[in-house]
């Protein structure tokens, strides 16, 4: 539609300044770099909101906003029907993502341009930010699901760069190693089930696959696996990219790691953006999963539901408050898998409620990313400040912060789910969807929602409250830079629950106006202050009873502190298993058998060339007696045959 | 009776050609082994002769005895010492010898006796002519051979040359 | 008597007149004016060569005692164009105080075994081919040891002239079993005979038996295995010239002569031949190669690698067709190129230091960087790398025996150039990779020499590129 | 003559230039000018051949010449040359990476001179090998870009150079062993009984004449032959040896072209002319190929040397032409080729980025070298976008390439088939794995030896070098489509002879 | 009864074999020389006896045993002129001697 043919300024620009960048960036001052990589986002956030609101305010045809694709190109053809297009497509989520993006991303830049003055690489800071940005939006805006795995790679990729910015740091660098081949991993299974995929349904629109007009089912009928239906296998080993880039259990061992990164990149990508980037994918495909493989969906809910609660038990015991909002990050994106995974239908009216999970992952997705990144920004402050991602560095900061305490304050409460503000409204939907499928999904949910209400306010107090930690020199408020995001973010979590989210984004498209379901409210309420009020008791104080029950629960405590021992059951696979029993193997094979008969023909040859010298024995008796029975054998051997 | 005689002169000649070429092999002394080779060259003759080839015999004569063994008695005078006897044999060369002229003997008469000479009975043509005989080297014709007769001079000449050569002191 | 029988043998009777001034300059020529008698004897042959470059047509003398052909013609040509390279190679030898005495000697003989080749090569009788077969050996044997003061010179002689009677014994063996199964020597009058089916020769052990010591006998000639353990040692021991000499030109003559008698009279038993030489072929191309291997001597290297290529010019002969003749004749002339590019420099390096060892080469690219390229092109063209001549020449031949479907022995044969492949290599790092404090000096070889060289090289660079060559063999070649 | 043999021609007139010239200077203006003629000229083909095709012209091959020049009249060896989309994508690699290759060489010691006269040899004979069709000159000019390797690797070489430099040649020299014998069985089955047999590729395919048994005994043959080029599985061992040993330049050339080679003819010769034998035939070499790209994916991540990890790593990726190959879906041989380019383009980076690494360190090994970021930033960059392209960063050549091969192999719907493909797609994984160690040795983490901290930064020609191939490898990356229809449109009729043998 | 030709072929075969026995057992050159004599005289036996038993209608085998002879009588003599040089180099003709050269 022309009126968005200046939608591809978006994709445009974020590439153009990691070109600009990338190439002459070493040659500008920081400042410059700073401000032309902020400038540059900054006018992408414009386009990206005049977009959203000239999106959802075209008219709506039969009561749904029409998918828009302004520009969908050939890039390569495969055959004749399965081509990679690459485009541009707008409906609700994508214009969504679109907002979440750039306004967290123009806060990461502004912020960053405070937290990483004097870094070494700022310059490269801002053109991996900008190749970042420009992939995720690429990533969300995708008209077909090619695009969607290159964007996916790239996305991954500037992950790895960014999480390796410190690349002096071996830690940093063995995470950033670990986040791409983990996530890489995943993709291995994306990529089959694309293939799968778009062998059954030969083609890769998003467009195509989802309004119906081919069914996976149909064509893949018959086909089965080890038990499970061809249909079954690729949804599933698709979402498998999706888990992957979400880190849900159990490939999620990648993300806390990668708390090595700058904490910017943090908020930007391992809480707002890119880890999304599963739950947008299930998203996307949503009608495919929840008509053609609801088997697969019900795997996706046992999944998140599995992850939600895992994290919010390793968040509890955490001392690191990156790696606490890591795992929190984990639990809460596992709460929009689970809400997507509990959608039985479509339907979103008063009928039924079989999609009601669809739109409260959206929502939640959209507010979490607003006071996720906030959390991540706030503790980058407070990093900043102290110098150190300890607990036990912290302590008693909320006078030196006031800003930073209170913005952090704010993000506490929506993820806990206080109402007024985003989270909770948001949550309140994912707990009603889950129990709309059954109470045991809406307890469990409700539990780690308790969980993680305690565990944030154990953060919360830890740092701000508690016993004030021995400080070098005394922690200051953040500067301007870094403060005015912050605000930007609280506002932003504080009145982004009022947003009638039901209006643009629902399963089928048609409107739907959110109504609280006020048991679910209630109790949801009653288990997040239930939370808040074990933490304070705990932790507002300096006292020993966290220890004491930590004691209590030693085993619990011991494996909960360790991730339940993940890391090293990979690092056992990797490393031991996979380095020693097949790489190495593989490495001597080749060298000493293959190359060893290779070296053999040549031995054999030597040998034989030895051996036989005798032949030559420098005799001239001898050499008669060969040639003559050299004579005679031949004349023997043809008087035979012959 | 003249085919008696024959078959009796053939034995004999055959029992020397067998008993003399061993012993031309056999014998330490060289100079006696020579003397053998000079006897066995005779009995070849004979066998020419008993073959009506008398041209050939005459041949045989002159040349091997009266040219080749002087040729060797000659050489060996001048290399050995009268009455030396060469070293004995180790027992594997001669095994080596004889497994080798024993199997190639037994192939090479295992061939002969198998196969079916078509004649295989003697034609009796008799003596040819001197005159015939001359023709025929001195002819350009098929079944006359003046063409390697000339050769055979470029041949001679040629060893001649290498000969002088060789064996002189320069 | 119809003396125009004798017209038919112009390049003998040229060759012989040849053979003839140069034995009355030897003879009678001032010591003084001798001192041009090489200069002379090569422009004599030269001129002898072009004498016979005038087309030759097809015929037959003496009664179908000589035979000559295009085909016939060009081999002799090729002949004399290696006679009269080796011969300009062994100018600068021939000055040397040792034999320079024997100079004439060296000259007649070699032309005269060169005239033993012409009668093998036209004969159409076993008696003449005899001859020509002595002919070509007898003298050779007197050349081996023309340095007679030299214990690998004597040496040398002794195992070639004897292995030479033993094997030539065999031969007339042979010969005269084929004589007494088939009554006559003429290779017509054979081939009709064994083609008789009524007369059922063909089949007799006898014949076969014949036929086998007679391969033998030439097997001796063209050095096959198991009949050419005299090879590398007479190789290594005779004068370097000598040795290029019996390598390519005496070789060649002995595989052609081999080719016609086998074509022309043992045509139909090819089957038979053709088997024993399948299995001869195998054993000589790998048990060349395995030889070669370890050599380090570099005059007994190229007696293995003639070995092994003596096999791969029996793939010609097995082929039995007219492609088969071409691209033996085209072989045998690259070959000619090639190794005489390599005796000539192992000549010039020998005459100037003395040293024929494989490591004497190390270091020799940065002290004579021409002779080291001439050098490598040579063996990259005996180990049949493109785009020298002989990787055409090997193609060629490969491509007549598959013609004949024999894949399995052509598969063979490839593989054995890789082993070749590596010994060639082995030469060509020596001089080209390692390194040695005391290579070889910069040399400063003779006119001769480099004429030689140059010759050969060009030859090597553009005998392959110039399809006008085959193709003037092709025209003439013909087959069983 | 048509304009194609240029290719031949003017790096006969740069031999005989470099033959001619004195001093480095002159050596190196001839080189330069030489490398770039050749890259106009393979860029004015490119165009011409779009024009052509732009123009309707659908012959398969383009620019044969009507009545080729006759060499050896009694086999039928003709100077016949031509080419199609492949051909052209192939000249255009060559002449780019010889191009960056004659500025990786620019300090070449000792004699210049002669480097590059063998470098150019080695060059002529790949340019000619893709403008053949006609078998002999083909196999003609393979042999010719095998030779120069022996002494590019045992006089420039590094490291144990003479057993590298031997084990490479005899191992391809054998492989054009069983080359020779398949192109000698074709062209005596190239005709049906009577008719005239044929030496050109065009022919033999229109005739289409050699049997079924024939076609058993000869496809293997020649697709061995050409596989030890293309470092199949288990013929694959002369590469990392001569790799790792080969000056940058010869590295780059060998395994971003001369390796083409092996899967050029495999198609070219063993697939296009052999179509039943293909069909009936490809299963084994399919298993080969599969484990290739797995195995050396394998074993490049536990080894230590620079070029060794890049070898196993060309295995690995060499190996996946192949395999996609015998696919023989238009779309999977349409990736074989992209994935030949782009394999090309990418190994030939990483060789010239490992000869100048190694050029300041003087080691190889990783375990002695780290933090080159910070020493070498502009190598150390250029390495990491090697790297990602190597494991196939959308944006870099690598992706497209393995997408094609992967979508086009996923045609298929047996199990073996399927099995295969996802066992080559796991080779993406550990691609990742192990150009991910290196990078993270080697460049990230602290620097290992003092001295080299004095090391600098690339010189002028190092950069040109790099930035060539960097540029050809995004370029490949981010414009695909009309790299891939050229391609296409000439593997559909390859494609479609096999297929009518199911 | 005349006498069969086999018989002359088998004596002739004898004296051909007793020579191969000879050139491999003998030491001293002239005694292997010898030999080779009987060798190849031995051949000549043959060609003979064919040519009267079998084809006596032309005389081929007659001439090739002439011709034989002849060569034989040349071979001789470069045979003895090689040993007799090397009698003036080393003294003696013991065929050990002659193994200098070998692998």
């Amino acid at each position: 539609m022309e009126i968005f043919n200046y939608s591809f300024i978006i994709l445009l620009l974020p590439m153009l300044m990691f070109v600009t960048l990338g190439l002459c960036g070493h040659k500008m001052s920081h400042r410059t770099a700073g401000m032309l990589g902020t400038s540059g986002l900054f006018i992408i956030t414009v386009l990206a909101y005049i977009v959203a609101a000239q999106y959802f305010t075209m008219p709506r045809i039969d009561g749904v906003f029409a998918t828009v694709t302004p520009y969908n190109f050939t890039w390569l053809q495969f055959t004749e029907s399965l081509i990679i297009k690459l485009g541009i497509l707008l409906d609700p989520i994508s214009v969504m993502m679109l907002v979440v993006i750039t306004t967290v991303s123009l806060m990461v830049h502004i912020y960053s341009l405070g937290y990483m003055h004097g870094e070494t690489g700022f310059q490269r800071y801002y053109a991996f930010l900008s190749l970042f940005t420009f992939s995720m939006l690429g990533l969300v805006v995708a008209t077909n699901i090619f695009q969607m795995y290159i964007f996916w790679e790239l996305v991954g990729a500037s992950s790895y760069l960014l999480i390796g910015f410190y690349y002096t740091k071996q830690s940093a660098v063995a995470a950033s190693k670990k986040a791409f081949i983990v996530t890489r991993f995943a993709d291995l299974g994306f990529l089959i089930g694309i293939l799968l995929l778009s062998f059954f349904t030969k083609t890769f629109d998003f467009e195509t696959l989802t309004n119906g007009s081919v069914s996976l089912i149909d064509t893949a009928a018959g086909k089965s696996f080890l038990g499970i239906s061809a249909a079954s296998w690729a949804m599933a080993l698709i979402f498998m990219g999706g888990a992957g880039k979400s880190a849900m259990f159990p490939l999620h061992i990648w993300l806390p790691d990668a708390m090595e990164g700058p904490t910017p990149v943090s908020a930007l990508i391992h809480a707002a953006t890119m880890v999304v980037a599963g739950v947008y994918l299930v998203a996307r495909l949503f009608p495919v999963y929840v008509i053609q493989t609801p088997d697969v969906l019900m795997f996706i809910t046992v999944i998140g539901a599995i992850t939600a609660l895992y994290a919010a038990i390793v968040a509890c015991v955490q001392t690191d408050i990156k790696r606490v909002l890591a795992f929190s990050t984990i639990s809460q994106i596992a709460f929009m898998i689970v809400a997507l995974g509990v959608c039985t239908s479509m339907e979103l009216d008063h009928e039924g409620h079989g999609g009601l999970g669809y739109m409260a992952s959206m929502f939640h997705l959209f507010t979490h990313a607003m006071f996720k990144a906030l959390l991540f920004l706030g503790a980058g402050a407070i990093i900043h400040a102290v110098h150190s991602n300890e607990m036990s560095a912290m302590g008693g900061l909320r006078k030196y912060m006031p800003i930073t305490h209170i913005t952090f304050l704010i993000a506490c409460l929506a993820i806990a789910g206080i109402p007024p503000f985003s989270g909770f409204f948001s949550k309140d939907e994912i707990l009603a969807a889950a129990f709309d499928k059954s109470a045991f999904w809406g307890i469990w949910m409700s539990l780690v929602a308790g969980l993680t209400a305690f565990y944030m306010f154990r953060l919360y107090f830890n740092i701000f409250w508690g016993k004030e930690a021995h400080h070098e020199h005394t922690p200051h408020e953040a500067p301007k830079t870094m403060t005015i995001p912050l605000l930007f973010l609280a506002v932003v979590t504080c009145f982004a629950g009022f947003i009638p989210f039901g209006n643009f984004v629902t399963p089928t498209g048609l409107s739907y106006d959110i109504h609280l379901n006020w048991t679910v409210a209630g109790t949801s309420i009653a288990i997040a202050i239930i939370g808040i009020a074990l933490a304070t008791w705990l932790y507002m104080k300096p006292n020993d009873k966290p220890t004491r029950m930590a004691d209590s629960m030693r085993s619990l405590h011991t494996w909960a502190y360790h991730r339940f021992y993940f890391d090293e059951i990979y690092l056992f696979v990797t490393h031991k298993i996979i380095f020693r029993y097949i790489c190495a193997p593989i490495a001597w094979f080749d060298r000493h058998i293959i190359d060893g008969t290779m070296n053999l023909m040549a031995t054999a040859t030597q040998w034989a060339s030895y051996h036989i010298r005798g032949l030559q024995s420098g005799r001239l008796q001898s050499y008669a007696v060969v040639f003559l029975f050299g004579a005679l054998l031949v004349a023997f051997i043809v008087l035979c045959c012959m | 009776m003249e085919q008696v005689a024959g078959q009796i002169i053939f034995f004999l000649l055959s029992a020397v050609i067998v008993i003399c070429s061993i012993l031309a092999v056999t014998s330490r002394r060289i100079l006696r082994a020579a003397t053998y080779l000079l006897f066995v060259l005779f009995a070849t003759a004979g066998f020419y002769f008993q073959l009506d080839y008398h041209f050939l015999g005459a041949v045989q004569i002159t040349i091997y005895a009266g040219g080749i063994v002087v040729l060797f008695v000659f050489a060996i005078l001048l290399t050995s010492k009268l009455g030396e006897k060469s070293d004995k044999i180790s027992s594997t060369k001669r095994g080596w010898g004889l497994l080798a002229a024993i199997s190639g003997a037994a192939l090479c008469l295992y061939t002969l006796c198998t196969h079916d000479f078509f004649p295989s009975q003697y034609a009796a043509g008799g003596e040819w002519d001197m005159k015939a005989i001359g023709h025929m080297l001195m002819g350009m014709d098929k079944y006359q051979y003046l063409l390697p007769f000339e050769a055979i001079s470029v041949l001679l000449l040629a060893c001649i040359i290498g000969g002088i050569m060789i064996a002189r002191k320069r | 008597m119809d003396f125009s029988n004798f017209l038919w043998m112009r390049d003998e009777l040229s060759l012989l007149a040849v053979i003839l001034i140069l034995f009355l300059y030897d003879t009678f020529g001032s010591d003084k004016s001798r001192r041009a008698f090489s200069t002379v004897a090569c422009i004599l042959l030269a001129a002898q060569t072009a004498f016979m470059l005038i087309p030759a047509t097809a015929g037959e003398a003496f009664g179908g005692m000589y035979h000559t052909s295009p085909a016939i013609n060009i081999v002799k040509i090729v002949l004399n164009i290696g006679t009269l390279l080796v011969l300009i190679q062994a100018i600068p030898w021939v000055k040397t105080a040792d034999v320079v005495i024997r100079r004439g000697e060296f000259f007649i003989l070699t032309l005269m075994t060169l005239f033993g080749m012409y009668l093998m090569i036209s004969s159409g009788n076993f008696l003449l081919f005899f001859i020509g077969l002595e002919t070509a050996s007898l003298p050779l044997t007197a050349l081996v040891a023309i340095e007679k003061y030299k214990q690998n010179s004597y040496e040398a002689a002794a195992k070639y002239v004897f292995v030479a009677l033993f094997s030539s014994s065999l031969l007339l063996m042979g010969l005269s079993f084929i004589y007494g199964a088939v009554g006559t020597l003429y290779y017509h009058d054979i081939a009709l005979a064994i083609g008789n089916v009524t007369k059922s020769i063909a089949g007799s052990p006898l014949l076969y038996v014949g036929i086998v010591l007679f391969l033998a006998g030439m097997g001796f000639k063209i050095s096959i295995v198991p009949f050419h353990l005299w090879t590398a040692d007479v190789y290594q021991g005779a004068p370097t010239s000598i040795t290029a000499y019996l390598s390519v030109i005496s070789k060649g003559a002995a595989a052609f002569a081999l080719m016609v008698i086998l074509f022309k009279t043992f045509a139909p038993v090819a089957i038979v031949w053709q088997y024993v030489l399948w299995g001869l072929i195998v054993i000589t191309i790998t048990v060349g190669n395995l030889f070669a291997v370890r050599q380090k001597n570099l005059k007994r290297f190229m007696a293995f690698s003639s070995i092994s290529q003596a096999g791969y010019i029996l793939l010609g002969v097995i082929a039995g067709s007219a492609t088969g003749m071409t691209s033996l004749i085209y072989y045998v002339l690259v070959y000619i190129f090639s190794n005489l590019a390599v005796f000539g420099i192992i000549s010039v390096v020998e005459n100037a230091t003395g040293k024929v060892n494989i490591d004497d080469y190390n270091g020799l690219y940065r002290t004579n960087p021409r002779l080291s390229v001439a050098m490598m092109l040579a063996l990259f063209s005996l180990a049949g790398i493109p785009p020298f001549a002989g990787f055409f020449s090997k193609f060629f031949i490969f491509f007549a025996a598959a013609e004949q479907g024999f894949y399995v022995l052509v598969f063979i044969a490839l593989l054995n150039t890789v082993i070749s492949l590596y010994y060639y290599l082995l030469v060509v790092k020596a001089m080209f990779i390692k390194q040695d404090d005391c290579a070889i000096p910069a040399l400063k070889s003779d006119t001769a020499s480099r004429i030689n060289i140059t010759i050969c090289v060009i030859g090597v660079l553009v005998i392959g590129l110039l399809s006008c060559i085959y193709t003037a063999i092709d025209a003439h070649a013909f087959g069983m | 003559m048509n304009f194609l043999a240029l290719f031949v021609l003017i790096p006969l007139l740069m031999m005989a230039g470099l033959f001619l010239s004195k001093e480095m200077k002159m050596i190196r203006t001839v080189a330069v000018i030489g490398s770039t003629l050749q890259l106009i000229l393979a860029v004015a083909v490119l165009i011409l051949f779009l024009q052509e095709r732009a123009a309707g012209n659908t012959a398969e091959m383009l620019f044969t010449i009507d009545n080729p020049i006759v060499w050896y009249a009694p086999l039928d060896i003709a100077l016949a040359v031509g080419v199609d989309g492949v051909s052209v994508a192939m000249l255009l690699l060559t002449a780019i990476v010889v191009f960056a290759g004659v500025f990786a060489s620019w300090k070449i010691n000792p004699l210049p001179k002669e480097f590059f006269l063998w470098l150019t040899l080695l060059s002529i004979g790949v340019y000619g090998f893709f403008i053949s069709i006609n078998l002999f000159t083909m196999f003609m000019f393979y042999e010719i870009a095998l030779i120069p390797m022996y002494l590019l690797i045992g006089v420039w070489g590094s490291g144990n150079k003479n057993y590298s430099a031997m084990k490479l040649t005899l191992m391809l020299m054998g492989g054009s062993a069983l080359l020779l014998v398949s192109i000698l069985g074709l062209y005596f089955y190239s005709a049906p009984e009577g008719g005239e047999l044929t030496m050109n590729i065009l022919e033999i395919a229109r005739n289409n004449a050699i049997p079924h048994e024939v076609q058993t005994y000869l496809f293997p043959l020649a697709f061995v032959g050409f596989g030890v080029l293309g470092a199949m599985f288990p013929f694959h061992t002369w590469s990392p040896d001569g790799h790792a040993s080969a000056p940058t330049a010869v590295s780059m050339l060998h395994a971003g072209v001369l390796m083409k080679l092996g899967g050029y003819g495999c198609f070219r010769v063993a697939m296009y002319l052999m179509p039943w034998a293909t069909s009936e035939l490809s299963w084994i070499f399919l298993i080969l190929t599969g484990i290739s790209v797995v195995y050396g994916a394998f074993s490049a991540c536990v080894q230590t040397d620079l070029k060794y990890i890049n070898a196993y790593s060309s295995v690995s990726h060499c190996g996946l032409v192949l395999f996609a190959l015998l696919m023989w879906k238009t779309t999977a041989m349409t990736g074989a080729i992209l994935q030949m380019l782009s394999h090309g383009l990418m190994t030939a980076l990483f060789f010239a980025l490992i000869g100048m690494i190694y050029g300041r360190t003087h080691t190889r090994d990783i375990r002695e070298m780290g933090g080159l970021m910070k020493i070498m930033p502009f190598l150390s960059v250029c390495y990491v976008i090697a790297g990602m392209a190597s494991l196939g960063l959308p944006g870099l050549s690598g992706f497209i390439a393995e997408m094609t091969v992967f979508v086009g192999s996923f045609e298929w719907t047996d199990p073996f088939r399927r099995v295969l493909t996802i066992v080559a797609c796991t080779s993406i994984v550990i691609t990742a794995v192990y150009i991910l160690r290196v990078v993270g040795k080697l460049l990230y983490g602290t620097v290992q030896n003092e001295h080299h901290r004095e090391l600098t930064d690339a010189s002028w020609w190092e950069r040109l070098s790099a930035i060539t191939l960097i540029v050809s490898v995004a370029a490949l990356g981010m414009a695909p489509g009309w790299i891939a229809n050229l391609i296409s449109n000439s593997m559909s009729v390859i494609s479609e002879r096999i297929m009518q043998y199911i | 009864m005349e006498i069969p030709m086999i018989y002359y072929v088998v004596v002739s075969t004898i004296m051909f074999f007793a020579g191969v026995y000879g050139f491999v057992t003998r030491k001293n050159l002239l005694a292997i020389l010898i030999s080779l004599e009987l060798m190849l005289n031995a051949v000549d036996i043959n060609f003979v006896v064919f040519n009267r038993y079998l084809f006596p209608g032309q005389l081929e085998g007659f001439f090739f045993t002439l011709f034989a002879v002849a060569i034989a009588a040349a071979e001789t003599a470069i045979a003895i002129a090689i040993i007799i040089n090397i009698y003036r180099n080393i003294k003696n003709i013991k065929v050990d001697n002659l193994d200098k050269m070998k692998y």
